[in-house]
């Protein structure tokens, strides 16, 4: 059993809508000082998904080189995002375009996309009433919608009624590497998600600053784990992805063990009796 | 030759050109990218027919790095 | 790279006295069901020390059997505590007991004992005086001395000036699976024992509930973590070892890979030029 | 100047739309065991502004007695809520239910509005969409709207928008007790709704638990805070009233008087040199 | 009632030793910008006792004043410390001159003594080691020892094993503005020291930074806070005085008052019954 | 005599019978309530001249303590 | 005869008798465990030599599980 | 003249000269301060009778602010 154990693949996939997965940790592909760092990284990350955003094309490029000469397409699902959107029609236009590419690569990635719609360019904290929007037609247009989200809980359990397939809370502003600042939020979040429907997938994205934090999450019993700028904007990228991979293991394993409880103070863990006098 | 916007930026191009040539004249990979043609999707498979018309705005994307 | 970075060996050991460990998670084996499971569970660790209780040896047992008959001497580097005295002459009687049993046994751990000199029956937490009081003792009696103390920055210093070879502050008390109440305490430890002095071994001993905690207490740049009632009292101790084993290690990496600043809100990770309009 | 500091008098009155107060503590009416408790607790906390809560007359009723019987009219300025409502149609109904009533008893209270849209009977989080709709309506009709939200700064922003009078993000949910969970959130609420608008008010509304977090949510820099449950399911609810006044005023001030930065550790409140030796 | 209430001095004093007093708060005389500034400060926190240090006198002085021309002796019970020393002995020393010259002021300070044995200059934490030793001499001398120390309870316990009339364990470092970094220390000192002796007093010393840490550690069950920095080094010294006198008397009431227990989410504040439908 | 309701409760009325009968007949202190008629407010000063009509739905709401 | 103490029990022994036979009347692994005699260790070498006196104190202990 | 050591500085002062007569040679208020000779705290109503000899180490402190 121990040796099952010890192997990750013992645990069960996480399912997100048609998609069936090994790995819980969701990676992005920007920030990275090149192509070459992001490749290796996303490998030692061990990610089954990793997400990309949609540009207009340069037309006049420097090198001529596109990131997808450097990602495995057999390998990797791919999850497009909607990133620098600030409007629902903006998103939808951009799931659509992110959509017609994937096809054409044939890529699983096709079906589903990452709904991201923000409310200010500062913080680019995500628009609850636009993202519950966008999220209605996307799904009326035939998308598996992962939304990201805030914490807040009454967006998260309208953001499921509007069908969306996964509700990805902020555990913290994108890129601020303060991981999760309210797990109370969370904690609720999950509660109503998961309320008659346990294997609903509960995505923590955005916030993450180190390996802890993603272990916490998984503790806290979400399904996955989805970050970018923890790894990419890490001293040693290669390093800090080792530690996402195992950390994310390690907190999902943590929550399956089922810990023991929080007191104000100590239990011997050394038997008290039979102590010499 | 017509005028049209593309990203965004003024261009002209063959009367009756159509996108599948416009992607050609501007050496953009089809399989790497989308288009759209007045904020409407152009599918791949219609490259060829869709023909531009004067004024026409033109969006090419791609994918690139993003979390 | 990134293969030898996947790969824990990869990092430096870690140097406590005359040991060199691979693993920089020392495990207990209290609180058990079973011996066998005792067995398993550190097999999952990849703990490369072990700590174990001097008592008195029950007169009449019940089946005969002694906690040595499962454990492999030949992997295991024995690490015997001090568990259960309240005084430094107590301490270091057993310490004596302990080396005794060990060097009887040819295992390496014969020089060195976890001193433990306990101020309070009802929370264990540890006397100051008394401990560097047994400490100067076992010091000059040869031993090496892995100190377990309370988080007190001063009391860690003058333990070090005692000799101690381990300085091991208690990020909670023992077995409350609070994890690291104070970081604060920790970073200012850290400061002093390594000032001038960057490898000398600072471990954290008791406290530690779950995954997050380990790697919590890596990051702030701890050498090790000693744990033991997070994993035989959690409900499925053999994964908890699974992820203690993990979450160590992704806490190291973590803290040598160098984590993104913390803000208070969002940096892109996906570029925000080229967006669609 | 000492006597003149001393006196809260001498802070700023807090303008909320057309109303300038002296207290920036806003308390309940619910929950007290008896209407005169009530009524010697809204002394004690030197309150202006009291809410209350719009209720169908119960047709056969026990003494007939009325809350209004225990409110000093000319003394308070009462703020209607539209607590219990669950949908922007249901909140607008009994906004103006309540304008109704405080336009007969001629209290100045007739043009404003608690606004609450709920999400969930179970945790009566506030409802993001339905809010900002509510809001956007009661404004047009006239009503200064205070609104109660999640602390969510993408709403908190769209609820300015829509020309909300007051936003009032909650702490924690109502009656938890649980303070500030996520001060970031706050933070972040002040800066978009304070953005060239430095007196725009924002108030903490639901889930302070006691003293201390009324002074920590003055001293995030809020204008004001409004709690009912931390006062009257307090065990001795006229001395927590008291210990909320004094807090609001506390916390207040030390916003004002500008606190001391954090450090790691120590500067010498006593001096260095001269010291014997 | 309500009025008593109102009114601080409705609750009990606070007995330190033979010394019988009505404010909680305890407040230093260093750092302040003038002697006028400093006095000005002491009255507004509304202090009974007041800390001060022992040094050389200059032998040569700018224009001759000293503190002393600047503190009623009438009004206030000077509590003079030994900071600055970082041996036992020197702290009896100190202690004894201070005690002679407020013996020669007729204060009746003259009896008691802050004692402060500090075991790093950089980070000025206390020494426990040589505090406990310190304080045993002071008692066998006839001194009333209030010990400043660390939130470490099992020295808190020998503090007052050796005859300290009060132990005072420090929220975080001296003049480091982090308030209570670890709550569940201070509430184990506090089980320790209040065990079948409700009343002896413990006071939280250094480390406050703002009001809400005040309220925060007399919610504990402190009987008292001695700060300095705080208020000296505040951008407006009397402002945050009178914000610190307030916050001590709040966090009393309201740790008196009994608290409503934390829960994840909700409780109405509004009846839910009676709705419109 | 005409039925109406009364906040959810059925019951019968002076056919005729105006908002402010009815708050007199419920013995309700006027100046502490606000009355609905069919989802609409009835203003007090239109209390008298608003005459109920069969099925009419009412809702007689008053201020109770809140937070 | 002689009286001694074990690990807090009084018990008879062979007058004469070392720690060696005191182990083996007692069935006790001898590899497991240490002894002290008086709060003096005992080193295992000298077992068979240390005759035990009336009213010693003897302490046999071996490992267990700890933390 | 006789040489001391007054708050570590070096001071010569007449021979038989008092504690009293030092700190009124310094100039010290007598009611804000206390005297350490050698170590040794030197009572206020012993300052007149205490004389100091050669190579006498003296403290003379006051209060100061502190917290």
């Amino acid at each position: 059993m121990t040796t099952a154990i010890a192997n990750p693949s013992a645990d069960s996939d996480i399912v997100i809508g048609s998609h069936v997965l090994k790995s819980r940790l969701i990676v992005g592909t920007g920030k990275y000082a090149t192509f070459e760092q992001m490749q290796e990284c996303l490998e030692v990350s061990g990610a089954d998904v990793i997400t990309v955003a949609v540009r207009r094309e340069r037309l006049v490029d420097a090198d001529g080189r596109n990131i997808l000469d450097f990602i495995d397409l057999d390998r990797y699902t791919i999850l497009p995002n909607t990133a620098g959107c600030f409007s629902a029609d903006d998103a939808v236009r951009v799931a659509r375009l992110g959509r017609e590419i994937l096809r054409g690569l044939e890529n699983p990635g096709s079906d589903w996309v990452k709904l991201e719609v923000l409310g200010d360019t500062k913080t680019l904290l995500p628009d609850p009433v636009a993202t519950i929007d966008a999220c209605r037609q996307l799904v009326d247009d035939g998308f598996q919608v992962l939304c990201y989200t805030s914490d807040d809980p009454i967006t998260a359990r309208r953001l499921k009624e509007a069908g969306a397939t996964s509700v990805m809370p902020a555990g913290s502003p994108i890129g601020s590497g303060q991981g999760i600042l309210n797990p109370n939020n969370i904690r609720i979040c999950m509660e109503y998600l998961k309320q008659d429907d346990a294997d609903y997938p509960v995505i923590v994205d955005a916030g993450v600053g180190t390996a802890s934090d993603v272990s916490f999450a998984m503790e806290l019993g979400c399904d996955g784990v989805l970050l970018n700028t923890a790894i990419a904007s890490a001293k040693n990228p290669h390093l800090m992805a080792d530690a996402m991979r195992q950390a994310c293991i390690a907190g999902r394993q943590a929550w399956l063990a089922g810990r023991i409880p929080r007191k104000l103070y100590a239990t011997a863990s050394s038997p008290l009796d039979g102590t010499i006098s | 030759m017509i005028s049209i916007e593309v990203n965004g930026e003024r261009r002209t191009v063959e009367a009756n050109c159509s996108v599948r040539d416009l992607l050609q004249e501007l050496g953009i990979n089809n399989r790497y990218c989308a288009v759209e043609r007045n904020l409407q999707l152009v599918p791949r498979e219609l490259h060829a027919d869709c023909r531009l018309k004067p004024g026409d705005r033109i969006e090419v994307v791609t994918l690139v790095g993003g979390g």
